[in-house]
């Protein structure tokens, strides 16, 4: 009933014959530059093609669910910084929203705010990245470090108000760590002018790319139905034509009182993926311009920072979209002051999945283009 | 090559005024290893975003110290950066790239995961504490994650390491590893020593804040 | 759908269900034994639509010596979303797999599988997810012990 | 018009010395040749350091960094460290390697790269070898290129390695061909394949505008398939990072890995200097035919010069493809070969030679 690897990877027998070919397996991974990290992929090739993607997880699983069962729900925050360290802040929100409800704390008005305008930046941030990551993995080099350039002028804004370049660790339950630095405003002012004319740059850098366009367009398709069924999230589920996203769907924060659209593809190929997210930031910039002008004033934490917070015996379950998808927290509470079990639904361990429904009969290079595409992170898959 | 490295300081020794020549040799060798320190491309969780990626990237430019070649081969790098957290199943892959390097090898530690085990030393049942178990390390640079900067005073402290350390005679020749962050020629002992005798006192002294 | 209209066409699929309490939405617990049918109905019921499985987890109840295998599920047609608990006893952790009606199941039961040792029957390749092969026990029961891990000193 | 076939009368290194044996001054044949072999070491030595330090200084100020600043002023001693480094380094032969060929195979590439120099005019004094079939030669000899990187990628015994190679020689191999064919429209024009002749030819004016229409076309065609013969993005797909992690020379290190390398800088310069040789008039100065004055002025610098700034152009032009384009894939790379450009080389060859038929190109050879 239960197998191994080895037995899923045996190579299939020569066939007879002088000039027969073979299907081989080779590893991609756990080093490799274009896995993001220590993901492994094992490929039967069949030449250059595609025939099969098996993910091999788990060489960077640091059991942050065992860890979370002796945290408190405040410790375990800065825990949720280092799954997918690019959408942090967001991190931070998806526990404290699930412990918020859960221990019934109310939030006011400020509080909503700032974690709605910090979600969204850290949202174009995260992006900005994936944008130039993309470009590495596809042979261009230059748009790396054109995206980490504005990336930085974002980095500078959170480092001002939280002290840390990427894991936060700022939003928690009841409120915020720290109040935001008096420059905040004016320094997100300066940051949205400057970046809109940058995102312009983007486009017609490696968005107007006759080689990149080859390199995206049909490449990849992924289908809403499959995408559903395949549990994949965020950018990667909108690219197949499903407008679903937790922000118009099921607001939190002052979603329901900003305008913003959901940008939504038609294809689902890489090319689209590459699109939504591009018009992502464009929404996110939009949104936190209609709020960075009124910020309302009051208390930025509502529980004493000494407190151990107390959730009440039961399941409860808070999700947050974050920049590639649904984070989940499933909380077990016990009473206690610790859960009795967490569980992470991370967005990207559902969205690796997809993979393997779509690489089968591509080409190498073009097993590249659609893990950029997924925009994978993998800690967060293993957590 | 041996020829140089191993054989002629052999061949030269027994000729008078020879070492003169040999350490001017290794001047020169360990300048152009320290100045031209190529990583390679490999990073497990967050570090990799702050030491790999915003560390080359412009505002920071590794490549002013020579150092943004990044090799995505292990056998043509000389700098193992170990960016993230390292866990029971990567343990023997990492010791396998490490094996896979060209001497010389340099191993640099970024951070608390790769130093301690980090935030998660406790109720983990795979995260290794510690990376000095698998590889041998030369620089350690603190921090969750450390900031770029943090990874250039790693860069520079291997650098000095390489320049006074390795010589032609001995080539390769690991030394007991370095907290980039300590001041020059201290020690982790003494650090620790000197933390325990500041706990001591501040239990005497009561509330340190006040006072 | 508000809960109650839900509970209600839930009952008429499946009248074994109960509600489950403590939780933050709908949860039903069904007999391991109608889980399958039950699932696949979910998904096909034109009125119920749950196409989405965001979560498939397992909780060790170790003092009542069960497992309790958890599915939130929601449809993105409709919007309604649903928790589904199983409990089987925790020396025998065998429950159907899931994994024909929503794909990404497959990955979600080998988790659960290497995490807690419940076995999926007819789940196509049932295999350690994160963990090596070789790996002894299953780290998040509540009594796991290795020599590796350390306790947090008080 | 001037009579320039008198006025740059070329002198090769090789003629030197078979005169100099002619005279019987044995002395000065053999310092010819020694003369030839030194300069050519240090000439490769420094032009791979140069384009090294180059590239990572243009690739910075592409990137809106710096480079290296550290070693040296500016950091110009960099590419020294590196070299230093890399032939001190350790040398691995994987065990389960071919190690004959894996050890033959970077100077198999590095010595394509040599044998191609040996033909470059640089100018009228600069020539080792000028023989009368120097463009037949240049694209035969460069095509042992892929030979060596066919060999490190097969020897290695790799399965990453073995994609790469396969994917280099299938690449080099076609992009020959177009290469040849815009290289053949020169040849038309000029009427020889003596490299120095070619040079002489273009005194009135450089192919590339001097043949109109098809000579700026065969000149593009030419760029692309060379860039694509030398591996450089946007056509790396051999070595291509994110792909295929070193791609052939992922199991070689140190010295052999250095060949690699080096082989790379000096085709690059190899492939510039030969599309300025044949279509931006190689050493010739800037000349307009029937203006004299203006063409005595811009004799006034030297040829050598005019020769070293157009490659270097070309080279530069070449570092700037690698620092926008991404890569592209390999079938899409193969219909660029067989489908585009070929077709488009076969017409351009097709029009040349009717201009050539009937005299039609700017400024005929008397």
């Amino acid at each position: 009933m239960v197998s191994t690897l080895e037995d899923r990877v045996r190579p299939p027998a020569a066939a007879g014959g002088p000039l027969s070919t073979q299907e081989f397996f080779i590893n991609m991974g756990p080093q490799h530059p274009s896995t993001h990290g220590v993901l492994r992929l094992v490929l039967k090739l069949d030449g250059e093609t595609v025939r099969e993607v098996i993910p091999v997880l788990g060489y960077i699983h640091r059991g942050i669910e065992k860890i979370g069962e002796h945290q408190t729900y405040r410790q375990f925050v800065h825990l949720s910084d280092r799954l997918d360290y690019l959408s942090a802040l967001m991190n931070n929100w998806a526990v404290s929203l699930t412990v918020e409800k859960a221990a019934k704390i109310e939030l006011n008005d400020r509080i909503q705010v700032i974690r709605t305008i910090m979600a969204e930046l850290q949202r174009i941030q995260s992006h900005q990245l994936w944008w130039g990551v993309l470009g590495m993995d596809l042979g261009a080099f230059t748009p790396f470090l054109y995206g980490f350039r504005d990336r930085e002028v974002l980095t500078d804004v959170f480092e001002e108000t939280m002290g840390a370049r990427l894991t936060m660790n700022y939003i928690q339950p009841g409120g915020l760590m720290q109040d935001i630095h008096p420059n905040f405003v004016e320094r997100v002012k300066s940051f949205l002018k400057y970046f809109k004319p940058k995102l312009a740059e983007y486009e017609e850098l490696l968005g107007g790319n006759v080689i990149l366009q080859e390199r995206l367009r049909k490449v990849g398709r992924l289908e809403a139905k499959t995408a559903v069924s395949m549990g994949a999230t965020g950018p990667v589920l909108r690219a197949s034509g499903v407008a679903h996203d937790l922000r118009k769907k099921e607001p939190y924060g002052v979603y329901s009182k900003v305008a913003f659209d959901v940008p939504v593809g038609t294809m689902g190929d890489c090319w689209d993926r590459y699109w939504v997210r591009i018009e992502e930031m464009r929404q996110s910039m939009r949104i936190v311009e209609q709020l960075i002008d009124n910020i309302p004033a009051g208390k930025h934490l509502l529980v004493k920072p000494a407190i151990v917070i107390k959730v009440p015996q039961g399941l409860y379950y808070g999700q947050v979209e974050t920049a590639r998808g649904i984070l989940g927290i499933f909380v077990v509470a016990d009473g206690t002051g610790y859960p009795y079990r967490i569980h992470l639904r991370t967005p990207n361990f559902n969205n690796l999945w997809s993979i393997t429904a779509i690489a089968p009969g591509l080409r190498v290079a073009d097993l590249v283009a659609i893990l950029s595409s997924l925009d994978i992170v993998v800690p967060d898959i293993d957590r | 090559m041996g020829l140089i490295t191993e054989k002629l300081p052999l061949y030269l020794d027994p000729v008078p005024g020879s070492s003169w020549f040999l350490g001017k040799l290794d001047e020169v060798i360990n300048w152009s290893r320290a100045n031209s320190l190529w990583p390679l491309t490999f990073g497990t969780s967050c570090c990799a975003i702050e030491v790999m990626m915003a560390a080359g990237a412009s505002r920071h430019d590794v490549a002013r110290f020579g150092a943004e070649v990044a090799r995505p081969s292990p056998r043509q790098a000389d700098l193992l950066v170990v960016a993230g957290t390292i866990v029971k199943r990567m343990a023997p892959r990492l010791r396998t790239l490490y094996e896979q390097m060209a001497e010389p090898r340099y191993v640099i530690a970024t951070g608390s995961c790769v130093i301690s085990g980090g935030p998660f030393i406790y109720h983990s049942y795979s995260t290794l504490r510690g990376l000095d178990g698998v590889v041998p390390v030369d620089v350690y640079v603190p921090g969750c994650p450390p900031r770029p900067e943090a990874y250039f005073y790693g860069i520079l402290t291997l650098q000095k390491l390489i320049k006074e350390g390795e010589t032609v005679r001995r080539p390769g020749e690991r030394r007991k590893p370095v907290l980039a962050a300590l001041p020059a020629g201290m020690t982790v002992d003494q650090i620790q020593e000197e933390m325990r005798s500041l706990l001591v006192t501040e239990k005497n002294s009561g509330d340190r804040r006040n006072g | 759908m508000d809960n109650e209209k839900l509970l209600a066409a839930l009952k008429t699929l499946e009248p074994q269900i109960s509600v489950r309490e403590n939780a933050d939405r709908l949860a039903v617990t069904v007999p391991c034994e109608r889980l399958g049918a039950f699932m696949s109905k979910l998904k096909l019921e034109n009125a119920l639509r749950f196409d989405i499985l965001y979560a498939h987890t397992a909780i060790d109840w170790v003092a009542e010596n069960r497992f309790e295998l958890i599915y939130i599920l929601s449809s993105l047609e409709h919007g309604h979303s649903l928790m589904v608990c199983v409990s089987i006893p925790r020396d025998a952790p065998v429950a159907p797999s899931v994994s024909s009606i929503w794909r990404i199941a497959e990955w979600q039961e080998r988790e659960v599988y290497d995490m807690f040792g419940v076995l999926y029957r007819d789940h196509p390749d049932l295999r350690r997810l994160l963990l090596e092969d070789d790996w002894q026990g299953f780290p998040l029961r509540k009594d796991y012990k290795d020599d590796f891990m350390l306790e947090k000193p008080q | 018009m001037v009579n320039l076939q008198t006025s740059w009368e070329v002198r090769t290194l090789s003629q030197r010395a078979s005169e100099a044996l002619a005279g019987g001054q044995l002395g000065l044949t053999t310092g010819y040749l020694f003369a030839g072999l030194a300069g050519l070491a240090v000439f490769l030595a420094a032009m791979a350091l140069v384009l090294v330090y180059a590239e990572r200084k243009i690739a910075a100020h592409f990137q809106c960094r710096l480079g290296p600043m550290r070693v040296g002023w500016h950091g110009i001693l960099q590419s020294v460290a590196d070299s230093l480094k890399l032939l001190l380094k350790e040398d691995i032969v994987p065990t389960d390697a071919d190690r004959f060929l894996h050890v033959l195979a970077p100077f198999m590439s590095l010595l394509a790269a040599i044998l191609v120099l040996v033909m470059l005019p640089m100018s009228p004094a600069l020539q080792v070898a000028d023989v009368n079939i120097g463009v037949l030669y240049v694209t035969a000899v460069s095509g042992l290129g892929a030979l060596g990187i066919l060999l490190g990628g097969w020897s290695s015994n790799n399965k990453w390695s073995l994609l790469g190679a396969m994917r280099a020689g299938a690449q080099i191999i076609s992009y020959e061909v177009s290469a040849t064919l815009s290289l053949l429209v020169v040849v038309l024009f000029s009427g020889t394949l003596q490299l120095s002749k070619i040079v002489q030819s273009q005194a009135d004016g450089w192919w590339i505008w001097r043949a109109p229409g098809v000579g700026l076309l065969a000149f593009a065609i030419y760029l692309i398939a060379s860039v694509a013969e030398i591996n450089r993005t946007p056509f790396d797909i051999s070595e291509g990072e994110s792909e295929l992690t070193a791609g052939f020379h992922t199991e070689y290190s140190g010295m052999r890995f250095a060949f690699f390398f080096l082989a790379e800088f000096i085709n690059m310069f190899v492939v510039s200097a030969l599309a300025a040789t044949l279509f931006l008039g190689g050493w010739m100065p800037f000349h307009i035919g029937g203006l004299a004055t203006f063409n005595a002025a811009m004799d006034l610098i030297p040829p050598g010069a005019w020769f070293a700034a157009k490659s270097a152009f070309l080279i530069f032009v070449i570092m700037w493809f690698r620092w926008t384009f991404p890569r592209l894939r390999i079938d899409q790379l193969m219909r660029l070969e067989w489908k585009i450009l070929l077709p488009i080389g076969f017409v351009n060859l097709f029009l040349a030679a009717m201009a050539v038929l009937f005299g039609f190109y700017f400024f005929p050879v008397q």
